[in-house]
């Protein structure tokens, strides 16, 4: 069993990618950032709409809604001893935008860049850290941004003497922190374990855990039977029958995270046949939104056809949709398809993507639509719009409807070099219809909460109506089992879990 | 030469069969001899039995074989009903084997030295140094030059005629008072024929030893050896001694005789043997 | 009349030894570097054809195009093949494998900090199904056709036969899940982790070398289910070898001659009929042992063993390029490498060598 | 019918070259019997071997009926001259070619027609019964192959049979049996043989010229009446004819 | 009685060695070769259980209880029962027909790989051993250089270069299994190559390619197919390997591997899913070996 001061956490860390939070993008990278590193601000998990102090103390918003000034919580040191200034903050931002990594896309959206992130952002003493908006946005975007896991910020002094060749430390941090959170680095081994220790003087307190582990444990199997017999208190990769099995026994606490997201069919908008809306439309009628409601998506999703998840504003629950091949063979015969076609349908490995497509090539095929099911990683195929039809999820790191929205309903160049294919909408080559991105746009830069929440609903009204090229399912969820020994330990939406407010008995 | 009477080696009725899928005809059937301190030739042609024979009186047969035998007795003792331990000190001891081809009957990876002396540690219970100087003084009896470079040679390094006095030393060793010899001589050329024929010869009569000969050159056997076994079909068809071969009276004998060429007796054709079944039944 | 007693051909060919020597060590360096030039081409040529895009691989999926190109240009993606090829050779030569796009980390300490992991697997498999292996081959060879033949044969044929990965399986359900004999995968429990940094990497030794008990039994209990299915699987292959070796021996006129000296069975297995062998055994250890990491790629899956295996397979799914690379070249190294080895032991065995 | 001019033949490169036959002159008459005797490892097969085409290092001159032959290459007409019987009846014929396969390929090689009446007759002059055509080498005994291999030898109608110890491994009544045969087939077809043995006996029986190797070299050459006389020079073969003829227990050979 | 009076007339006329015509002989070789091998009852069973396994998979349609595409999510991960023999998979499959249908892939590789190697090892071993030389030092490099990889790993550098897929699988495999077949055709052509017959059929005009297609061919041919019969075990090891990791035949079509390997998700829950396939996996692979270890005995006497 695990020892009551240390937490044992199973992931799979096949995706991970080193530990520089200006760097990593993977979900599982975040959870261990979130807690080597602190942020200006921080989102309850329960409360996604009402940013809270972490580092900063405090902070104004100025009248045009483009000016933050954040002031500086007084004594925090990081891990390595050196006090935490507002000179290591706007350093730590304007270090994730110049990497320009993945992860800078948090600051580059809404207009940062090189040249102008150092006067954008800057300390004007020790504890005052000013963040100017090149253009005007919803303030709960910026604040959203700026509690994500890439807005960590890192110890300026201590990476000085860590770096090679003008890389900022990006060498040195691939494997060890700099950071001044809760947790600091002890081992890491890619593939295979995580360790952390508590930070003695962190700055609320010291956590009660002395040491968090995580494992590399791809397999659903062997985190159940580690967590029946105690040598695991966190697990997270469990396939819905393990978690079936602990739920009717009721041993284990599972939380459902919400994962601010949707399992999603894209539909190549550049395939003659995928781009009549007939067709579109008729894809939404083969998923068995019921059955694998009740079986395969039982715990990693919710039943969802829209495209806001449930909890943000403009959330709406309608469901129209059900498994009816009637009705999809009928719209193939008015789209010119009696008899079906075929195509390729490219999926993720693994659970449940495997499963769900499989029952999506099932029913298909009863409408006469031939699936060819291939399996690995295909994202760059996506990416590159060369595909038939690509089954995946997506996930956010800003607890924003805009964040989702963006991706899935904004695509100002569908032509094929354009420089958007981190947008959903633009792999599909889907023309998004200019109203619905006009909406979308507009939600943005609304900073009146309650108008904002109206313009969500007629989006995501609007989407629904649209026979969108990509079909949304399941809002995605991400499951932890969690043995009943522990407490505090809460999954977060945007991937921040936090060990210091773990307790165990 | 003490006790001529008893002979060394005494043989009725052997009859060897070998398990085979088919009821088949034994390979060696009723065959009786003795051999004394004398050199006896074995002669036939290929399969009449003759290695058989000289096999089953070591009991180096494989052991699904079936060996049976009115009398089968070396030295007054019953062979064929002794325990495997006894048999193996006889084996070496007092009984010896010499194959016919060294390349293939030494051990490749062991040295000449080592194989020979590997005899004399088995059955003397000699220490390693006095086993070497036995070796050595056996491969001098061999007329082996520079005994002590060569006992540090392994077989791929000794030519056919040493490996067959290496052979002779490692059997002979222990003095043994019967030797089996199955064709030794027949991988080697004319020359070092010769030689080992020599050595053996003298190392025989030195010791008085009773010598098996098996062969198929019916002229060395006629020169060699004091009396001669003629094999057919797993018999013994006839029994002579060496110098009265050419007087031989049964028709195999006769045909094997015609039917060599003869550097002497030219002859303008050979007479071919006429295969006669009665032979074998006999 | 000399007659021609001593034909001693390795000795007559030795009139004029060393340019002989040196010729032979001249064309077998260039057999192996030929050899090597080849195995670098052709795992570069593997890792050039993965159909996945490495860059993604590093940056997940939400980014913009800028983050792309600058990782597309630090991975050498934008020169030519044959400049990436040759930049690829003349890093190998530097022994730098470039980094892994996975780990984050130099292929190199990557494979410095997995590979021991693998040995000490293989080792003690191979030890195990050495030791377990031969004897029984042998024994199978000598009482052919009674039932310990049979028996052998049998327990062969299965481990010939069976699916490493499914028998590793089975064995988890019944020895971890349900009896809970063995751990459930891994080197070492969770609180013996890092306990012990040693200087061989593999933790059984380590651990003794540092006298940490408790470290080495958790290793040991650890490593027990996998080494003993990957020692399991090497023992059937190395008593089948051993039994036909042993059978075409004892056939041998030699081993007639053993017989007819009076020496009795057992001097006459191992004292000659084995010695005649061991170079053949020696073989077929090797391939064997080429053969284990084979195994120990599925077998490290089922087992969570952080070694070799896991880290190509990883590395695979990931399209992490490098690290394929660095991989499979090592894996290649190390058979070239052993096979380089029995030749020279072959030296010392076998006096026909010689 | 064979001429050798000053024969060399060398295997091996550099530091490793071994001179197997050195500068060897002979020649053979048309119908003649020539044989060829010495010691293991003398290179009577090498020599035997650059006759039939086998060996291709060879320095020197060779013609065979009057024509010059080169050593790398054989016209099909040069080749079909010549044929060659070999030591080992085991290993001579092919395992899994029936008797008439292995009778038949040769001609099918040279294009000749009328195949069944050419095998039937090749079989008949060796004394084989026609239904063995279909069987295979391990259905016969050594005899028989030997037979075969002769047979082989003579469907394509050569001037010279090159013989490679025919009887050596085979027991005297048989061997008594192929000698005959070889007699009779020379006395028929007027062939040309050259016959290498370890026998002088052998050689002498067929032979009325013998050759006596040694190292790679003639030694002499002397004829059949020479050697039953013991009028040869040589002490190698004088020694080589005394081993033939049995052991002879004197002390002497001994100290050799 | 006439009935037996006739086949033993055929006995009689199959075991008669003074053959009238080739075909006699032939099929009196084909005869005596039957005799040897069913004597030898493990090399039967080995040969039975492929002749039922080849079976199942042609007549799959027939042989299978139910559709093995049909899912139903009702009806997932039930144990082995009267309607379902092995239970059904995590998506209502009945593994029963999955396994059966899945018997076709696995032949399918099995012999498309050992087609695909056999004339390529077979070319390239008697190329390399008949014509020696410099051709013998280039084949012989190339095939140390796939000989330095365990097959496996190389297999999965290569699927997972290729791609996965069964066709894909296949050339991987192949890529590693000729490089064995040409060394041993290699080896058994040099010894051959001094032999007398083909030394006479050389002194008697016969060309590089008769010389390699009707003298030598023939004799590797046994060592060879004794040699591709075991590799079809091995193969068949292989490919679940493949499989097992994800990079063999692609869903749904069912292959063993991939099936033992998918289950192992369920593993504590519903045994049979993995338990069944390896347990197929390894009676087919031991069948191979049976059979190739009975062929070894009666083709190949030197290796008894
Ligand atoms: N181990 C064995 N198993 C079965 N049959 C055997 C065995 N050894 C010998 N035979 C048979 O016994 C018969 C006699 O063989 P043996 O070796 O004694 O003949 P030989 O007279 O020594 O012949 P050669 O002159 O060829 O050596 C032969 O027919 C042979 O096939
Ligand atoms: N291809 C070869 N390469 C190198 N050496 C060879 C080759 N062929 C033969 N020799 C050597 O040439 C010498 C003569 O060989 P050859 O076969 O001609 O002898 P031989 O007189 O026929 O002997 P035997 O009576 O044993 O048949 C031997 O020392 C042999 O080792
Ligand atoms: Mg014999
Ligand atoms: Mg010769």
């Amino acid at each position: 069993a695990t020892p009551p001061d240390q937490l044992v956490i199973a992931i799979n860390m096949g995706s991970m990618r080193g530990l520089d939070p200006h760097e990593a993008n993977q979900i599982e990278s975040a959870e261990i950032l979130a807690n080597l590193y602190d942020r200006l601000v921080y989102f309850e998990p329960d409360a996604l709409n009402e940013a809270k102090p972490q580092l900063a103390e405090a902070w104004t918003i100025s009248e045009d809604g483009k000016t933050f000034t954040f002031t500086l919580r007084e004594g925090v040191t990081f891990h390595s001893g050196n006090p935490l200034t507002a000179e290591d903050a706007a350093w730590s931002l304007a270090r994730l935008v110049k990497l320009g990594l993945a992860p800078a896309i948090d600051l580059r959206q809404w207009g940062y860049n090189e040249s102008n992130v150092d006067t954008l952002i800057r300390a004007t003493d020790a504890r005052t850290l000013v963040v100017e908006t090149p253009e005007p946005w919803s303030p709960g975007l910026i604040l959203g941004s700026l509690a994500s896991s890439a807005c960590s910020i890192v110890d300026r002094a201590f990476l000085a003497d860590k770096e090679q060749d003008g890389d900022l430390g990006r060498a040195y941090l691939q494997a060890s922190d700099a950071g001044s959170g809760p947790f600091s680095l002890r081992t890491w081994r890619a593939n295979d374990i995580m360790m952390a220790d508590a930070f003695a003087s962190y700055w609320n307190g010291a956590p009660a855990m002395r040491r968090v582990i995580m494992r590399h444990m791809p397999e659903s199997s062997v985190q159940r039977l580690q967590l029946d017999t105690g040598d695991l208190d966190v697990a997270t990769r469990l396939s819905s029958t393990d978690l079936d099995v602990f739920e009717k026994a009721g041993t284990i606490d599972i939380q459902k995270v919400q994962g601010f997201g949707f399992y999603y069919v894209a539909l190549n908008q550049k395939d003659d046949i995928l781009s009549i809306p007939q067709v579109r439309e008729a894809f939404r009628y083969l998923i068995d939104y019921d059955g694998l409601a009740s079986t395969i998506m039982r715990y990693y999703g919710h039943k969802s056809q829209t495209v806001i998840p449930s909890g943000l504003p403009g959330f709406l629950e309608d469901m129209p949709y059900s498994l009816n091949i009637d009705k999809a063979k009928e719209l193939l015969a008015e789209a010119g398809y009696p008899d079906g076609f075929s195509k390729v349908l490219y999926i993720g490995p693994g659970t449940p993507y495997f499963e769900f497509a499989q029952s999506l090539q099932a029913n298909a095929a009863k409408a006469g639509i031939t699936l060819d099911l291939q399996m690995g990683d295909y994202l760059s195929r996506f990416r590159e719009r060369n595909f038939d039809i690509f089954m995946g999820r997506s996930g956010e790191r800003l607890p924003d409807p805009h964040a989702i929205l963006q991706s899935y309903a904004t695509n100002a160049d569908n032509s094929d070099g354009a420089p958007l294919s981190g947008l959903l909408a633009w792999r599909s080559a889907w023309d998004v219809p200019k109203e619905l991105q006009e909406l979308v746009v507009a939600a943005a830069r609304e900073t009146e909460p309650a108008q904002r929440a109206e313009l969500y609903a007629e989006v995501n009204a609007l989407y629904l109506k649209s026979s969108p090229a990509l079909i949304t399912s399941f809002e995605r969820f991400d499951v932890k089992a969690v043995s009943k020994r522990v407490s505090g330990y809460v999954g977060h939406p945007t991937w921040l879990t936090r060990w210091d407010t773990v307790s165990k008995s | 030469m003490p006790d001529q009477a008893t002979p060394l080696l005494s043989v009725r009725n052997l009859t060897v069969t070998f398990p085979s899928l088919h009821a088949s005809a034994p390979a060696v059937r009723g065959v009786n001899f003795d051999v004394g301190r004398e050199k006896v030739g074995i002669i036939g042609e290929s399969g009449s039995g003759k290695s058989t024979t000289g096999r089953a009186l070591m009991r180096l047969l494989p052991k699904a074989t079936r060996i049976t035998a009115d009398r089968l007795q070396f030295r007054g003792e019953e062979i064929l009903p002794l325990s495997d331990r006894r048999m193996r000190e006889i084996r070496g001891h007092s009984m010896a084997m010499i194959l016919q081809d060294p390349k293939y009957s030494l051990n490749p990876v062991m040295t000449v030295g080592e194989q020979i002396a590997e005899t004399a540690i088995l059955h003397e219970k000699l220490s390693r140094r006095a086993a070497r100087e036995r070796t050595l003084e056996m491969l001098e009896k061999v007329h082996i030059r520079e005994p002590e470079r060569v006992m540090g040679l392994y077989p791929h390094e000794v030519s056919g005629g040493m490996g067959q006095r290496i052979m002779i030393s490692m059997m002979l060793i222990t003095r043994p008072a019967l030797i089996i010899a199955d064709e030794p001589t027949s991988a080697l050329d004319v020359s070092v024929r010769q030689q080992v024929l020599a050595i053996l010869d003298e190392l025989v009569s030195a010791n008085n030893m009773g010598l098996l000969f098996i062969s198929h050159d019916l002229n060395l056997v006629r020169s060699f050896c004091d009396r001669v076994l003629i094999m057919f079909g797993g018999r013994i068809v006839e029994e002579l001694p060496a110098s009265q071969l050419e007087q031989a009276s049964h028709p195999y004998t006769r045909g094997l005789l015609e039917a060599l060429p003869s550097l002497l007796h030219p002859k303008d054709r050979l007479a071919v043997l006429r295969r006669d079944p009665a032979w074998a039944e006999g | 009349m000399s007659s021609p007693e001593l034909t001693a051909p390795s000795r007559k060919a030795a009139d004029n030894p060393l340019p002989d020597i040196l010729r032979k060590i001249a064309t077998s360096g260039a057999a192996i570097l030929t050899t090597l030039f080849g195995l670098l081409l052709l795992t570069f040529i593997i890792g050039r054809m993965i159909p996945a895009d490495p860059v993604l691989a590093i940056l997940g999926d939400n980014y913009d195009q800028a983050a792309y190109d600058r990782v597309y240009s630090e991975l050498g993606l934008d020169r030519s093949v044959p400049e990436q090829f040759f930049s690829y050779l003349q890093s190998i030569a530097r022994f730098d494998f470039g980094q892994s796009n996975v780990t984050r980390n130099s292929v190199a300490a990557d494979l410095a900090r997995v590979f021991p992991a693998t040995l000490e697997l293989a080792i003690l498999a191979i030890v195990i199904g050495t030791v377990l292996g031969v004897p029984l081959g042998i024994a199978s060879a000598v009482k052919r056709g009674t039932w310990i033949d049979h028996l052998g044969r049998i327990v062969a044929l299965l481990g010939y036969s069976a699916p490493i990965f499914w028998l590793g399986t089975m064995v988890m359900l019944i020895f971890y899940a349900r009896l809970g004999w063995i751990p459930g995968g891994g080197r070492i429990d969770l609180y013996n982790d890092g306990l012990v940094v040693g200087p061989t990497g593999m933790l059984i030794l380590d651990a003794l070398l540092a006298g940490e008990w408790e470290v080495f039994w958790s290793a040991v209990h650890h490593i027990a289910a996998p080494a003993l299915l990957l020692g399991y699987a090497a023992m059937a292959y190395l008593s089948r070898m051993s039994r036909s070796f042993m059978l075409e021996q004892l056939n041998q006129e030699y081993i007639l001659t053993a017989r007819a000296k009076g020496l009795g069975e057992r001097p006459i297995i191992w004292k000659h009929a084995f010695r005649n062998i061991r170079v053949q055994l020696l073989t077929v250890i090797t391939l064997a042992f080429c053969g284990l990491l084979d195994g120990a790629v599925l077998i490290e899956t089922v087992f969570g063993w952080p070694g070799l295996g896991q880290y190509l397979t990883a590395a695979l799914f990931y399209a992490d390029m490098n690290a394929i690379l660095g991989a499979v070249l090592l894996i290649g190294l190390i058979s070239i490498l052993i096979n380089l080895l029995t030749d020279v032991v072959y030296r010392f065995v076998d006096p026909r060598t010689r | 019918m064979i001429a050798i001019e000053n024969l060399t033949i060398s295997f091996g490169r550099g530091s490793k070259t071994s001179h197997v036959v050195r500068g060897i002159d002979m020649a053979v008459n048309k119908g003649e019997c020539f044989g060829l005797v010495g010691e293991s490892g003398c290179g009577k097969s090498t020599l035997l071997g650059a006759i039939a085409g086998r060996v291709k290092n060879w320095q020197g001159a060779i013609s065979i009926a009057g024509e010059q032959v080169r050593p790398e290459k054989r016209s099909h007409a040069q080749l079909r001259r010549q044929q060659m019987v070999f030591q080992d009846p085991f290993g001579s014929l092919h395992p899994r070619h029936t008797i008439g396969r292995i009778l038949l390929e040769p001609l099918v090689m040279h294009g000749i027609g009328d195949r069944d009446a050419r095998v039937e007759k090749a079989l008949e002059q060796v004394s084989l019964p026609t239904r063995f055509r279909f069987r295979y080498p391990h259905q016969l005994s050594g005899g028989q192959r030997q037979r075969v291999a002769i047979a082989r030898a003579l469907i394509l109608e050569p001037e010279i049979l090159l013989l490679d110890e025919p009887t050596s491994a085979l027991d005297v009544s048989i061997q008594a049996e192929i000698l005959n045969l070889l007699k009779d087939l020379r006395e028929r077809a007027g062939l040309t043989y050259v016959l290498v043995s370890h026998d002088m006996a052998v050689v002498a029986h067929l032979c009325d010229r013998i050759a006596v190797m040694k190292d790679g070299q003639l030694v002499e050459i002397s004829t059949r009446q020479a050697m039953i006389d013991n009028e040869v020079q040589h002490p190698y073969t004088r020694m080589l004819r005394e081993g033939s003829l049995g052991y002879r227990p004197q002390g002497a050979a001994i100290t050799a | 009685m006439s009935m037996t009076h006739k086949s033993q007339g055929l006995r009689d006329w199959l075991l008669n060695e003074d053959f009238s015509s080739p075909a006699q002989a032939r099929a009196h070789q084909a005869y005596v070769t039957w005799l040897r091998f069913s004597a030898n009852p493990l090399a039967l069973g080995g040969l039975v259980f492929v002749i039922l396994l080849s079976l199942a998979a042609w007549l799959a349609p027939f042989v299978a209880t139910h559709d093995p595409l049909q899912q139903d999510l009702a009806r997932a991960l039930l144990p082995p029962s009267g309607q379902n023999w092995f239970g059904t998979d995590e998506l209502g499959r009945d593994v029963y027909s999955r396994l059966v249908w899945g018997a076709r892939t696995t032949l399918y590789i099995a012999i498309l790989v050992t087609v695909i190697v056999g004339p390529i090892g077979f070319v390239i071993g008697a190329a390399a051993g008949y014509v020696g030389g410099w051709a013998d030092t280039v084949l012989m490099r190339i095939t140390d250089i796939f000989l330095a990889f365990p097959s496996l790993v190389l297999a999965l550098a290569f699927s997972a270069a290729l791609g996965p897929g069964i066709e894909n699988a296949v050339i991987a495999i192949a890529l590693t299994v000729w490089p064995p077949v040409a060394r041993l055709v290699r080896a058994e052509t040099l010894t051959f190559r001094k032999a007398d017959f083909v030394v006479a059929a050389e002194l008697q005009g016969a060309g590089v390619l008769r010389i390699m297609f009707r003298y030598i061919v023939p004799l590797c041919a046994p060592s060879v197919v004794i040699r591709l019969t075991l590799n079809m075990a091995s193969i068949i090891l292989t490919a679940a390997g493949l499989g097992f990791l994800g990079l063999g035949a692609q869903p749904p079509s069912p292959e063993w591997g991939a099936m033992a390997a998918q289950g192992r998700q369920y593993l504590l829950d519903a045994w049979w899913l993995t338990a069944i396939p390896g347990m197929a996996i390894l009676l087919v692979s031991l069948a191979f070996n049976l059979l190739g270890d009975g062929l070894r005995d009666i083709l190949d006497p030197k290796h008894a």
